[in-house]
């Protein structure tokens, strides 16, 4: 079993809690350890780097100052704590200025030379589709997910993993490992606005809906995230939908850890659909994996 | 009408971002891709052209600024390679920074409230979230189905997490403010 | 009845055609339906000139009287003439041509002027199947031997 | 100040070790075909290679060219055909050059020559083999859109047009059986026994021609190429034109084979982008967009384009007038913007743009397909073993004036290998290196060229005619349709035929030696071969019949294979019966035919360069080094012209010091006469025998012979008249003064400076685009920044149109801070003289109009190039013609862009129309080269197919003397008849149709031989 220096990012604290249980269950499932950063913090999200660099650096550098210590490669499952530790990262080992200042400023050294890395990316590796398929117990056959990994997943191009960073495939490519019937469209990395959820709930609105209006015209029946902070933005919003736009949308989003779970028939799977906004589970059950 | 140009605010953001927006020649990719832009009251290339052009308080003052979530659909793909998130990260900064008053409050609002919950905690909590950024911007009311909603579902954790290491990250947000 | 007013109706097994084609466009055109294998009825005859501008009046005029049913003219898309202005001469006097026609009392459907680029092989095959057809609805010329009775009417 | 006295100077001995008269050609697209064709004029042999199993490039895959819309394949394929007649062009497909060893003058190089498989000479290229090949492959000559078999033809007009195996994909070599096509082919063509071969060339010249790979699009995955099936490239939708192509030219797209309404084209798609390391531009989207956009409307009138650019880069001549009737005119939609990316609708396949607006509004849009503009790299395998230099894009890199000249001396490039390029400019470049290659190896002149012998002609006045007639089976191409024998006997029923005979193939090589001896054997006199079109096999035969002591022109071919068993394949009873018609026609018209006389003229081996600026130079120049004496005529007292005015090249190079450097070289070389302060008052003559009138300023006059005459009379600079208050503020000058000002010691230096671009370009007077002044505008902005940093440069502009390489001083500019704004088309700036400062008003088109003020110490007109106010005079006097706009209009637009139409006489510089000084440089060397293949020949052999009129019937109505194209006809009036000058006809009859008395005669094509042709078809019905 090959361990990872896990953070879960605030959202798996509170409203994101059951995907932050899937993704440990589905994890350790597949002979992979998380082992939390001890007293990890917030990353600081888009806040951090809105409004202040060297706070959107430092924040990251934290946490990524504890990892060094523990001497494990970062497992993330968050979109934004992913894309805002390896981009802190990155600039810490290529700035020397910026490092030191940082250095001074948290009495540790920041610069993390490990690797920080998605779950998805993680499975891939370590597990491999293969394998995944064997597991499979339970296969997703009557499902039919778009995957959707938000703007932060494959942003900017460059400084995250090697899947494509305008029409990534690894999501795809696991839930049909699941086997489910994956469909194709354009809007895998399209941002859901999730930092203006509170803040400018009308544009959000609109950008969700666009959203599920692609999925259902793609024929898919949920949307799959690798990414807490859409998913809730994703459930939230859609239901707000309906004053505005004719067609209400009801479409089930999953963390993809819990439909590893559900496929690989672990018992925690059936206790975290109820917690989701819009119910799952009348889907699932249509499909018989409930 | 625009009058007075100057250079100083294309150095000043590539001295903070290491972009340069004089590099652009106004494809209009970054405009066409983005999201938010039907929301924006200035499109991200004009954003790009003013900088050049030194409109500083124009931009400064703008609802772009905010507008805009980063998404980076822009920065992924300028044909010039200028990343043009970054340049409006770079304008919010100085927002805050000269206290210019922004097109829409709201969102500066919530940023503040957001890093202050960690400054408090080190974590962030959602209903201290909510709280803080509903006082302060005196949106009372949207929203409270949705908290109930969430609350009915076991989804908002009334007791903040927090971080032993509080010091620490409070000595970050001093540090950094300075 | 149809024998009567002198046409018929199914394609004609009698039918004579004469096409003229300009050796830089129309010739390559009806070159390239060869290598391209299409297939058009067999009762068109050619006659390469290097450009239409070459075909005389009289030229067709001839064809008609030695019995030919039909004439095509076809040369290189007017802009493309491979001696800058032949065509365009050709399309000029073409009016005047059909004008011609129709004193003889032929009917001026029985000459056609088209323009053929050297790319355009199925074009060409479309042109004589067409023109074929036309011909056989208006069945042989009057002009023709044994038919004249018909022509003068 | 007079003339320096014409020298006559014997050509130079060849030194000691004399340069091999021979060169190779890297290439065989446009670029290299132009380069061989006139090496092989100029009296060299050639070796053509190409790495694929065609020559012919991407322009034998366009179905259009812009700016004139003309089918490219018509005007390209008689290219091919005349290499592959050439008897001293070798093609050599399929090869890759592995070294170039040696020096100029004295190459070896060594050549990895492939196997084809198939036997070239023995392939005729019916593609029996193609029908029975069970491998179905992409078709690359489709752009991988349409299927074909793995052993084909490469496409009908391929040269050679054999057909060859793809060995990686072919059954028999990956599996070890198959072999179909070997049991088919019945001219046993195919050899699987064939190796990879090294081969060695001794050359004197190396000329690389390897064109360009279109960009893959994948590496811009925001566009979906190869996830959305309705994005394709531009050579793929170059294809769907094709009346040739996959769908035979119906707009419809690849997902459902629906019909295309809405269309969009996406520019810049590998091109002035630095993410993707593509910074250059590609030169030739934004003018191919256009043209497909006019294309797709003429073939499908619902269509409707739609194109999404930055800056439309329509430089060229006409350009930016085809552009903009395709705007106004013809519905083509501009949208200034790139699309950021593209999203796929999945049950219809339909495509969502996103774009602004006019008013800066967001669009989101549906189109049915859209198209990437995609740009042109550097072609693969441009290999270390060539011993020449690549620039920072990988392009082949090349001298700063003199494009042509590699880093290597001896060996040349041309065409988009050098810099993305049109077709026209590919062209002229190819001539302007075949020129230099003449430079260095002139000496090995007509050394290596093989010359058939042949016996004398027979007389054949008097005789009977003797028909000699040949069914050719080829294979069972006609053998299979048509009853060959069934023919045979008929044609021996025919009147004047003395011999009928079947031959399995007529064309192959021992065929020839039979012909010969059959037409000894039997007395013929006239031959006529019934096989396959004459466009193609009509030379060889002709030839055959040379050597068999009979003039050329006693040929007659009858055309039953295209024409006959291919196209009425299902009724072979039918096909029999047309290819009797057919045969009789060909006879009944071979009986009349007469023994042509190919016209001869002797060549002056001088030529005239009228104008001095660097165009004339170097044209004069190019010639005196290949041996050529060169009368210079300027009409001022000094040589240089415009460039007198210009201190930096576009490459950053001193002008001043080329200039002087390059009038030094005239001024020294002995086969040059200059005549300064002449003005030419008359030109007679013609072709190879030109006489010409010059005068001096005091009224002296000169005459001058010659045998060809380069026109390099240039153009000038716009005057603004006080546009911007250009003449009444001295703070408003033009580029050259500001040039001027850049050099000048203690000039005050200028706080702000303004630029203002199209000054008397792209309007209603003057509806062209200068080109220049561009790149002059962005390289001046550069000196202004290095001389003074501290100064703010703004350039107002429409569009940057800095194409190819000068897009990377644009990004250089731009990098050094120099300010770019865009105007509206229709708002002009406005100045405003504030007293201490000017103040420029200008609405930047990027804010929705919003004027920005600016201030300037400095405001600079980028003024525009005019046509020379001495065409209207010079054009009557060479008999050739001027376009709209003024300037002198070519031979043909895309494949002749350095001839006039008028033999003997060639342009060049701007004259032609706007452009760089080493645009000009190449054309000059180009138009050197053609007047070249003129002055090499001791005589020139015109074409026997001319009109002839008969002084007794012509009545002189002097009708054919208005309707010759080539003004080959004149009136003698002491005789009152029409007289044909034969060195000017082209033979296309037009006269001879006109003709009432019927006096004109086209002689291969005579009224009579018509006639009986007519007779004949109606006598074989009949039968
Ligand atoms: C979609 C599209 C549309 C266009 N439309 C127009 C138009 O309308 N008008 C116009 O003027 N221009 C047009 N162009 C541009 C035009 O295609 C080029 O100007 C022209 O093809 C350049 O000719 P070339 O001979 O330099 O190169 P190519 O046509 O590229 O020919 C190069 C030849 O060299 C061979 N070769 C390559 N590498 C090697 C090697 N290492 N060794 C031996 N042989 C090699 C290739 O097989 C090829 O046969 C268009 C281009 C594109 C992509
Ligand atoms: C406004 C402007 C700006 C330009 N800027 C640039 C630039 O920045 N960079 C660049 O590379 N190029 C530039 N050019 C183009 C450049 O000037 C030309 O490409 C170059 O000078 C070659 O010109 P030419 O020899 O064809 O013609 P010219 O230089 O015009 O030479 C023609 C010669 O012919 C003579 N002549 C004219 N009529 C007759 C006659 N009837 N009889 C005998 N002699 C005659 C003239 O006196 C002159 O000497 C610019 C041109 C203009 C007009
Ligand atoms: S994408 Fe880049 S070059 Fe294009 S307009 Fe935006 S910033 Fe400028
Ligand atoms: S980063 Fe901002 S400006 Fe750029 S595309 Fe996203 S929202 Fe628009
Ligand atoms: S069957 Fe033979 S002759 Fe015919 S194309 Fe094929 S190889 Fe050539
Ligand atoms: S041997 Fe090869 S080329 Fe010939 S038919 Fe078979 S697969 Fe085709
Ligand atoms: S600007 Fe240049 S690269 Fe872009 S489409 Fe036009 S010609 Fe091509
Ligand atoms: S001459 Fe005969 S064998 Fe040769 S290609 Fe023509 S028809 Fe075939
Ligand atoms: S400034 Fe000159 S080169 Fe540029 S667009 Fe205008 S006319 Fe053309
Ligand atoms: S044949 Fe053509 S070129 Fe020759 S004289 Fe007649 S019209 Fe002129």
């Amino acid at each position: 079993m090959r361990e990872f220096a896990y953070f879960p990012g605030c959202s798996q604290g509170s409203s994101a809690h059951e995907y932050g249980e899937s993704a440990v269950a589905a994890a350790e499932a597949l002979g992979i350890g998380l082992r939390e950063i001890p007293d990890w913090s917030c990353c600081g999200a888009s806040s951090g780097h809105m409004t202040n660099h060297l706070l959107s650096v430092a924040l990251p550098a934290r946490n990524l100052a504890i990892a060094s210590e523990m001497g494990l490669d970062v497992a993330v499952v968050c979109a934004a704590c992913y894309n805002r530790l390896r981009g802190a990262q990155r600039e810490l080992l290529e700035d020397e200025g910026l490092a030191s200042k940082v250095e001074g400023m948290l009495g540790k050294d920041p610069r993390f030379r490990g690797e920080v890395l998605h779950l998805l990316d993680i499975i891939f590796r370590e597990v491999g589709l293969e394998e995944l398929k064997e597991r499979v117990s339970r296969p997703l056959k009557e499902l039919k997910p778009v995957s959707y990994y938000g703007c932060l997943m494959a942003r900017p191009r460059g400084l995250m993993t090697e899947d494509d960073y305008e029409n990534p495939q690894r999501m795809d490519r696991l839930l049909e490992a699941l086997g489910a019937e994956v469909r194709g469209w354009s809007y895998k990395t399209d941002c859901c606005g999730g930092s203006l959820s509170l803040t400018r709930t009308d544009i959000v609105v609109k950008l969700v809906n666009r959203l599920f209006e692609a999925a259902e015209e793609a024929g898919a029946d949920c949307i799959v995230t690798a990414c807490p902070m859409c998913l809730a933005n994703l459930e939230m919003r859609q239901a707000e939908g309906t004053l505005s736009y004719k067609a209400p949308h009801q479409l089930p989003v999953f963390f993809f850890t819990e439909l590893i779970a559900l496929a690989l028939g672990l018992d925690g799977a059936r206790k975290w659909f109820p917690k989701h906004l819009i119910d799952p589970q009348p889907l699932l059950r249509g499909a018989g994996l409930l | 009408m625009i009058h007075t140009l100057t250079p100083d605010l294309e150095r000043e953001v590539e001295r903070r971002s290491g972009q340069k927006a004089r590099n652009c020649f106004q494809c209009g990719k970054c405009s066409t891709g983005c999201l938010f832009n039907f929301a924006m009251d200035i499109l991200p290339h004009q954003v790009i052209k003013l900088v050049q052009y030194g409109q500083k308080e124009r931009l400064l003052s703008s609802g772009t600024i905010w507008i805009c979530a980063s998404c980076e659909t822009c920065t992924v793909r300028c044909p010039n390679e200028i990343e043009v998130a970054r340049v409006i990260d770079t304008l919010r900064q100085m927002a805050l920074e000269e206290g210019a008053v922004p097109a829409d409050r709201k969102i500066p609002i919530f940023h503040k409230c957001f890093l202050g919950n960690i400054a408090a905690t080190g974590r962030i909590s959602e209903p201290v979230l909510m709280g803080s950024y509903k006082t302060l911007s005196g949106d009372l009311f949207s929203d409270i189905g949705l908290a109930v909603n969430m609350l009915a579902k076991g989804k908002i954790k009334l007791i903040p997490q927090m971080v032993k290491g509080r010091r620490e990250v409070r000595r970050i947000f001093k540090e950094a403010a300075r | 009845m149809a024998e009567a007013n002198g046409r018929r109706n199914t394609a004609d097994e009698d039918i004579r055609i004469l096409a003229f084609l300009c050796n830089w466009c129309s010739y390559a055109g009806a070159d390239l339906a060869g290598v391209s294998r299409l297939q058009y009825p067999a009762q068109v005859l050619d006659v390469r000139v290097m450009c239409t501008g070459t075909i005389s009046p009289y030229f067709v005029i001839k064809a008609f009287q030695e019995g030919m049913d039909g004439v095509i003219v076809a040369g290189c898309h007017i802009g493309d003439c491979h001696y800058l202005k032949g065509n365009y001469m050709t399309a000029k006097r073409f009016q005047f041509l059909q004008r011609a026609l129709e004193v003889f009392g032929i009917e001026k459907e029985r000459l056609r002027l088209e323009w053929v680029s050297a790319a355009e092989g199925e074009k060409f095959a479309n042109l004589i199947r067409d023109f074929t057809r036309t011909i056989s609805e208006l069945g042989p010329s009057p002009l023709r031997q044994g038919r004249k009775e018909v022509a003068v009417r | 100040m007079s003339a320096k006295k014409a020298r006559k100077k014997e050509q130079p001995a060849p030194d000691s070790g004399s340069p091999i008269g021979a060169a190779l050609v890297v290439g065989g697209g446009v670029g290299g075909i132009q380069a061989s064709l006139d090496l092989v004029s100029l009296g060299y042999r050639v070796y053509l290679t190409d790495s694929g199993p065609s020559i012919g490039g991407v322009m034998g895959m366009l179905d259009k060219t812009f700016p004139t819309n003309e089918c490219s394949m018509c005007i390209l394929s008689p290219k091919m055909v005349e290499v592959a007649s050439n008897d001293n062009i070798e093609v050599i497909t399929l090869a890759d050059v592995e070294e170039i060893a040696g020096e100029a003058g004295d190459f070896t190089v060594t050549l990895r020559v492939r196997p084809r498989y198939v036997d070239v000479e023995k392939c005729t290229g019916c593609g029996d083999c193609t029908a029975k090949c069970p491998v179905k492959v992409p078709n690359p000559y489709d752009a991988g859109l349409g299927i074909t078999r793995n052993i084909r033809v490469p496409f009908p007009q391929a040269v050679p047009g054999a057909a060859f195996i793809d060995p990686a994909t072919c059954r028999y070599f990956t599996k070890g059986k198959c072999g179909n096509c070997v049991k088919v082919c019945q001219a046993k063509a195919i050899d699987f026994e064939q190796k990879e071969e090294m081969r060695q060339l001794k050359v004197g010249a190396v000329i690389l021609a390897q064109g360009f790979t279109p960009f893959d699009p994948r590496l811009k995955p925001e566009y979906g190429y190869g996830v959305f099936p309705n994005v394709i490239t531009s050579l793929e939708f170059e294809r769907i034109l094709g009346a040739n192509g996959p769908t035979s030219g119906h707009v419809i797209r690849p997902s459902d084979g629906k019909e295309v309404r809405k269309l969009a084209f996406v520019q810049c798609v590998g091109s002035r982008d630095c993410l993707v390391n593509r910074g250059y531009c590609s030169s030739v989207c934004c003018m191919y967009a256009t043209k497909q956009s006019l294309i797709a409307k003429e073939h499908l009138a619902t269509v409707e384009p739609t194109i999404f650019y930055i800056d439309i880069r329509a430089y060229g001549k006409d350009f930016e007038r085809y552009y903009q009737n395709a705007a106004a005119r013809h519905g083509v939609r501009y949208v200034r913007g790139l699309v950021s990316g593209i999203r796929e609708r999945q049950r219809t396949k339909d495509l969502l743009l996103r774009y602004l607006d006019d008013s800066g509004c967001m669009q989101e849009e549906e189109f049915d397909m859209v198209v990437l503009s995609i740009g042109l790299e550097p072609p693969r395998g441009l290999t270390s073993g060539l011993g020449v230099g690549l620039n920072e894009h990988g392009f082949l890199q090349s001298d700063k004036f003199q494009i042509f000249q590699s880093t290597r001396e001896g060996v040349m490039v041309c065409g988009a290998a050098q810099e993305p390029r049109d077709i026209p400019d590919t062209v002229t470049l190819a001539s302007a290196a075949a020129a230099r290659a003449s430079q260095i190896i002139h000496a090995g002149r007509n050394t290596l060229l093989t010359r058939t012998e042949y016996p004398p002609e027979r007389d054949v006045k008097g005789e009977e005619p003797r028909v000699g007639v040949i069914i050719c089976r080829c294979g069972s191409n006609i053998g299979g349709f048509v009853d060959v024998p069934k023919v045979v006997e008929y044609a021996r029923t025919l009147p004047g035929v003395a011999w009928a005979e079947e031959r399995i193939y007529a064309c192959s090589q021992d065929a020839q030696e039979w012909i010969r001896q059959k037409v000894r054997e039997h007395g013929l006199n006239r031959l006529v071969v019934a096989s396959c079109t004459p466009r193609t096999h009509q030379p060889l035969f002709q030839e055959t019949l040379r050597t068999a002591g009979l003039n050329k022109y006693l040929y007659e071919m009858a055309n039953i294979r295209e024409h006959c068993s291919w196209v009425h394949m299902q009724e072979p009873e039918k096909a029999t019966r047309k290819a009797r018609y057919l045969v009789r026609m060909a006879v009944e018209k071979a009986r009349l035919l007469e023994p042509l006389q190919e016209g001869e003229s002797e060549v002056i081996p001088r030529a005239l360069v009228l104008g001095g600026g660097v165009a004339g130079m170097n044209a004069a120049l190019s010639l005196a080094r290949s041996g050529f004496p060169v009368y210079l005529v300027e009409k001022e007292e000094e040589l240089g012209g415009l460039a007198r005015s210009i201190r930096i090249s576009q490459k950053g190079e001193d002008v001043q010091a080329y200039l002087r450097d390059l009038i030094g070289q005239v001024e020294k070389e002995e086969l040059i006469s200059v005549f300064l302060g002449h003005r030419v008052v008359d030109i007679g003559g013609y072709v190879g025998k030109f006489r010409t009138l010059v005068r001096d300023s005091e009224g002296r006059e000169s005459l001058l012979e010659h045998g060809a005459i380069i026109l390099a009379t240039g153009g000038r600079q716009h005057r603004p008249a006080e546009d911007y208050l250009y003449g009444k503020d001295e703070r408003v000058i033009t580029q050259w003064e500001l040039e001027e000002r850049l050099e000048e010691e203690g000039a005050e230096a200028p706080r702000s400076v303004v630029m203002i671009q199209c000054v008397g370009s792209r309007d209603d007077r003057r509806p062209w685009c200068s080109k220049v002044c561009c790149t002059e505008a962005v390289k001046n902005a550069l000196a202004v920044k290095e001389r003074w940093p501290q100064a703010q440069v703004y350039v107002l502009y429409r569009d940057i149109r800095t194409y190819g390489f000068r897009e990377d001083l644009y990004r250089r500019a731009r990098e050094k801070g120099v300010t770019f704004i865009r105007f509206a088309d229709d708002v002009s700036p406005t100045v405003n003289n504030l007293g201490v400062k000017l103040q420029v008003a200008v609405k930047d088109a990027a804010l929705g109009g919003e004027t920005v003020y600016l201030d300037a110490d400095l405001l600079v007109l980028s003024v525009g190039v005019e046509p020379n106010p001495d065409n209207g005079e010079l054009a009557p006097m060479l008999k050739v013609p001027l376009n709209a706009d003024g300037f002198f209009l070519e031979a043909h637009m895309k494949l002749r862009p350095v001839d006039f139409s008028t033999d003997g006489v060639f342009l060049c510089g701007l004259a032609h129309a706007p452009k760089s000084i080493e645009e000009s440089v190449a054309q000059a060397v180009a138009a050197a080269a053609r007047a070249e293949t003129v002055l090499a020949k001791d005589r020139i052999i015109t074409e026997g197919v001319v009109a002839q009129v008969d002084e007794s019937s012509c009545s002189g109505c002097r009708t054919c003397v208005a309707l010759c194209p080539f003004e080959a006809i004149t009136f003698d009036e002491t005789k009152g008849v029409a007289r044909v000058n034969t060195s000017l006809c082209k033979g296309c009859g037009t006269c001879t149709a006109a003709c009432t008395a019927g006096a004109n005669r086209i002689q291969g094509f005579r009224f009579d031989q018509i006639i009986s042709q007519i007779v004949a078809a109606s006598k074989a019905w009949n039968d």
